[in-house]
């Protein structure tokens, strides 16, 4: 399986997200610098974390107005797994591809540290290989991470099961403690946690590579079955 | 050449914290006066000159500059260009 | 303010103005002897900043001197951007530490920011890849506002730079005390991992050769950051708050990348950032290194604001700008890497072999000085050195702690310091994480990072306790150096090469450079026996409020090697049940 | 009850990335008329009537809101409080 890596100027997890693709997990995985991207040959898209145009404006805003965001919707639309992590979900937020804004965390402060979420939908093609209501610990780092919508928006996403990961102990002020939703059709994920920086037991934990095997798994099912 | 101020603030509803902030900030430094307070974002624009203006200053709003989830805007038109 | 180029050599003799830029007499008839004649208002300028104690270390070159420097591991000592160190496999760990002191004083959260931002460039100008950050700091007491709010900027600054620019933050220290009440201390140490064969050097050379100059336009930022780094804080330097520069983490990010990326391309000759003192210093030294000599016009520079003069250009501080210097007619290969990444590079002049520096604005000469009396020949001070009379009292004084009644009550007194108690709330606003090699993080002894695609990892601490240093510097400086030894090998390390940051009060009082004096001879004799030389470092001087010097705090960053993460050690306690030893007397 | 609006700007001179990043974002998406684009702080706060507003207004800038080294503001004072 192939993941595109998009590199937005500023992205700083780019290459963490590779490292956890191409050396933990042992799938194929290629960092797309946002200008001359062609998604064609890809599986799946990675959106990294870090401060893609320095976080100015707001987190993700000047990135989701650049190109690569039409291939990226269009790929949406096809079905494509999609996933986006920190500044990556504020991408997919500003972009419109999920609901919902990042405000500044409750305490005004970037905060990074291990976390507890539990698992509230294991029915994803992101977390099938979880169990359901499973905590699992994940690192957080963000200053912009406090998730917010409206009621109507957030009974939306309880009623369709699209909170995915929430936090066991708010730390940021999120509505509903969400740490991670997917849209409607199921295929693109955004989260606040890094999966991508606990893949290796000697890192803290690596309870974010099951994450990307399910990933995998569900991609093989759908399009190498039978082989 | 003209200057264009954009107040962008956090809808009503959506919590403030920075505001909050503020105001707890500035009551302990001796201001009990301040009831409230919000906090948000101030910009100049430099523009040439267009023949619609207000709709072009919409746009950019739109596409941009606010977040109309959480945010709403208000702006003013001066002449010439804030040095 | 000084700022009218015109003003005449003739008008600078005379009215002493070459005092304002801080050069004394002596220095300024110097000046006339090196130049044989009057030097004009740039070149008074590009000398002042040039022989400041911040770049000449015109003081503490007679001190720094006696650091042992040299080992076989050691492939670069002090000189450069950073030192390097050999870790085995080709590879090699590169390190330095420098601090930010009088800028953070007076706009803390940019000053701390720059600060980070400066010591990352030097790491990666010389060809590394910056992965990790550390921190010094010191402040007054946390009963002050004004400590608070400076305390809360500095760590948000720190914050603000390394979270961006995707470098962890994995370790520093915090001390508070009254003496640095209105002069705080923020060191910032990086740490960056190279290929052997990949080291770069800032150097000019190979006559003909173009100079680059790459990143942020030039502004009016903190022009005389260096000589304001080198005079003692007062009331007065409030007044002088647009020397403070405000950094672009963002754009530091993309010249990271961008320089990396340069390092391939045979065509890249040398490299070096503008620091303090910016394009005077990176350039001066460039050349005065090679033996060469540097030509630049200055019509060509960058500019971000409007009718800047030489003076200005020169002496600007403006943040994230590298200077590079770049085989003739193989510059579009260099410019298009930093293009990819938006970022300007422009031919900004040539090296040339007479060993003069020399700069052109709107088609005249506006400088032509001897580059080594820049760099190389810059005048050294040996200052007078005196046993401070505090020192000779506290000799004689037998102290022993009165018997602790109750031990729990003390317990708790102790960590209610904020000296003590624990740093969460300081590094929880460090990304302390990305790069994903953090394997100990903050909160240890020591920071443990790995070097991906090997079983090899690095230990890294900063250490000093000012308050032993005061009392009995030479001493001190041994357990500076000892302490920080320990907190490597105590993470599994073994401790290889260390980076100093000398923090003192005003030198040209005796007690002062004496206090100097003995903790480099202490941290000296420390290193030798335990064989780690000193391979960078960084001097900050007239560290005093209103004439109220802060303790010496000579700040030791020192870089360990594991050969293997099995030996990774952290300090917390791992289960119930441990059995708990105390080693020592 | 008054409502005191703050605008808070970098100085003249001083380096304004953020500034910067939204200009350019904008003539890429097609505004290519903006000439340049400055990104302050705006403040609404909700006072008591008070004697010397003006003073304390310029007290609240001086110790909190606003960063006189690098940071210039101005201010309006209105009848009432905004919702
Ligand atoms: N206290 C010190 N101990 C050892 N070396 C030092 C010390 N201070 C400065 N140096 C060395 O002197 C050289 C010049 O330092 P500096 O001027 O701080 O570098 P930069 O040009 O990055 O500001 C560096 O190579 C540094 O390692």
């Amino acid at each position: 399986m192939k993941f595109a890596v998009i590199v937005f100027p500023g992205s700083n997890c780019d290459r963490d997200m590779y490292h956890a693709v191409q050396d933990s997990l042992g799938e194929e995985a290629k960092l797309v610098w946002y200008e001359d991207a062609d998604l064609v040959e890809f599986d799946a898209i990675l959106l990294p974390g870090g401060f893609s145009y320095g976080d100015y404006l707001r987190s993700g805003a000047i990135a989701a107005t650049s190109n690569i965001v039409n291939q990226i919707k269009q790929k949406a639309s096809e079905g494509m797994p999609i996933l986006g992590v920190c500044n990556g979900f504020q991408v997919l937020l500003e972009s419109g591809l999920l609901p919902g804004a990042m405000l500044r965390n409750k305490k005004l402060k970037f905060m990074c540290h291990q976390e507890e979420l539990v698992v509230e939908n294991n029915q994803t093609q992101f977390t099938s290989s979880y169990e359901e209501k499973e905590t699992i610990s994940l690192p957080i780092a963000h200053g912009e991470g406090n998730y917010y919508c409206d009621e109507k928006v957030l009974a939306e996403l309880e009623a369709n099961g699209q909170i995915v990961f929430r936090y066991a102990d708010n730390p940021n002020g999120s509505v509903g403690d969400i740490a991670g939703i997917i849209n409607e059709q199921g295929n693109v994920l955004g989260m606040m946690p890094h999966p991508e920086r606990a893949t290796e037991a000697v890192l803290g934990s690596d309870d974010g590579l099951k994450l990307f095997k399910s990933v995998v798994n569900h991609w093989r099912e759908a399009y190498v079955a039978g082989v | 050449m003209k200057t264009v101020k954009i107040f962008i603030t956090l809808k009503h509803g959506v919590l403030d914290p920075q505001g909050k902030a503020v105001q707890e900030s500035l009551n302990k430094l001796g201001f009990p006066e301040v009831k409230g307070a919000r906090v948000g974002k101030y910009m100049e624009l430099q523009l040439d000159d267009h023949a619609d203006i207000d709709q072009q200053i919409k746009e950019m709003c739109a596409k941009l500059l606010a977040n109309p989830v959480i945010e709403d805007y208000q702006y003013t038109i001066e002449e010439g260009a804030v040095q | 303010m000084l700022q009218a180029s015109e003003i005449s050599p003739e008008v600078i003799e005379k009215d002493l103005l070459y005092k304002e830029m801080g050069l004394t007499d002596a220095e300024y008839e110097h000046i006339k002897k090196v130049l044989n004649r009057r030097p004009n208002f740039t070149e008074a300028g590009i000398f002042s900043v040039m022989w400041s104690e911040h770049c000449s270390y015109k003081t503490s070159k007679p001190l720094l001197k006696k650091f042992p420097t040299k080992a076989p591991h050691v492939l670069q000592g002090p000189g450069e951007g950073a030192g390097i160190i050999d870790i085995g496999d080709g590879q090699a760990a590169v390190f330095k530490i420098e601090s930010h002191n009088h800028p953070s004083a007076v706009e803390p959260y940019q000053g701390a920011a720059t600060g980070v931002g400066g010591i990352i460039r030097d790491v990666f100008s010389m060809g590394a890849r910056p992965v990790a950050l550390l921190n010094s700091l010191r402040f007054g007491s946390l009963a002050s506002e004004r400590v608070k709010y400076l305390f809360e900027e500095v760590v948000n600054g720190i914050a603000g730079y390394g979270n961006c620019v995707g470098v962890p933050t994995v370790g520093g220290e915090v001390q508070f005390d009254n003496c640095y009440e209105g002069n705080p201390l923020v060191n910032a140490m990086c740490v960056g991992l190279i290929d052997q064969k990949d080291i770069q050097k800032g150097i000019a050379a190979g006559i003909g050769n173009t100079v680059l100059y790459a990143g942020a336009p030039t502004g009016r930022d903190g022009i005389h950051g260096a000589t304001f780094a080198s005079e003692d804080l007062s009331e007065e330097s409030e007044s002088k708050r647009p020397s403070v520069q405000v950094g672009d983490p963002f754009m530091e990010k993309l010249l990271i990348e961008a320089c990396l990326e340069a390092i391939h391309c045979e065509s890249l000759v040398g490299m070096q950032d503008m620091g303090a003192a910016g394009l005077t210093s990176s350039a001066s030294e460039m050349a005065s290194k090679a033996g060469m000599g540097m030509e630049m016009n200055l019509d060509l520079v960058p500019q971000r604001e409007l009718e800047m003069t030489p003076y200005e250009l020169m002496l600007s501080e403006s943040q994230e700008r590298m200077l590079m210097v770049v085989k003739k007619g193989e510059e579009q290969e260099i410019i298009d890497i930093f293009q990819k990444y938006g970022l300007e590079a422009v031919a900004v002049g040539q090296v040339t072999d007479d060993k003069q520096f020399r700069l052109l604005h709107k088609g005249e000469v506006v400088t032509d000085i001897p580059v080594d009396s820049l760099a190389e020949d810059a005048p050294v001070y040996h200052k007078p050195s005196k046993v401070p009379a505090y020192f000779k009292a506290y000799q004689q004084v037998d102290y022993y702690p009165e018997g602790i009644q109750n031990f729990s009550e003390t317990l708790k007194a102790l960590l209610q310091q904020p000296t003590i108690a624990s740093k969460e709330w300081v590094y929880d606003q460090y990304d302390s994480m990305v790069q994903t090699n953090t394997i100990v993080t903050p909160g240890s002894d020591a920071a443990v990072i790995r070097v991906k695609g090997t079983d090899k990892a690095l230990a890294i601490t900063t250490d000093c306790n000012s308050r032993y240093i005061y009392l009995d510097p030479e001493t001190g400086g041994k357990i500076a150096v000892a302490e920080a030894a320990r907190n490597i090998v105590c993470s599994g390390g073994k401790p290889l090469a260390l980076t100093d940051g000398l923090n003192l009060g005003n030198p040209d009082k005796p007690e002062n450079f004496w206090q100097m004096e003995k903790s480099v001879d202490g941290m000296s004799a420390a290193s030798l026996v335990l064989n780690t030389p000193v391979i960078s470092g960084n001097v900050s001087l007239y560290n005093e409020t209103n004439g109220q010097s802060i303790f010496p705090t000579p700040v030791v960053g020192m870089v360990g090697l594991l050969d293997s993460l099995n030996h990774v050690t952290p300090s917390f306690f791992q289960k119930a049940g441990d059995v708990i030893y105390v080693i020592g007397e």
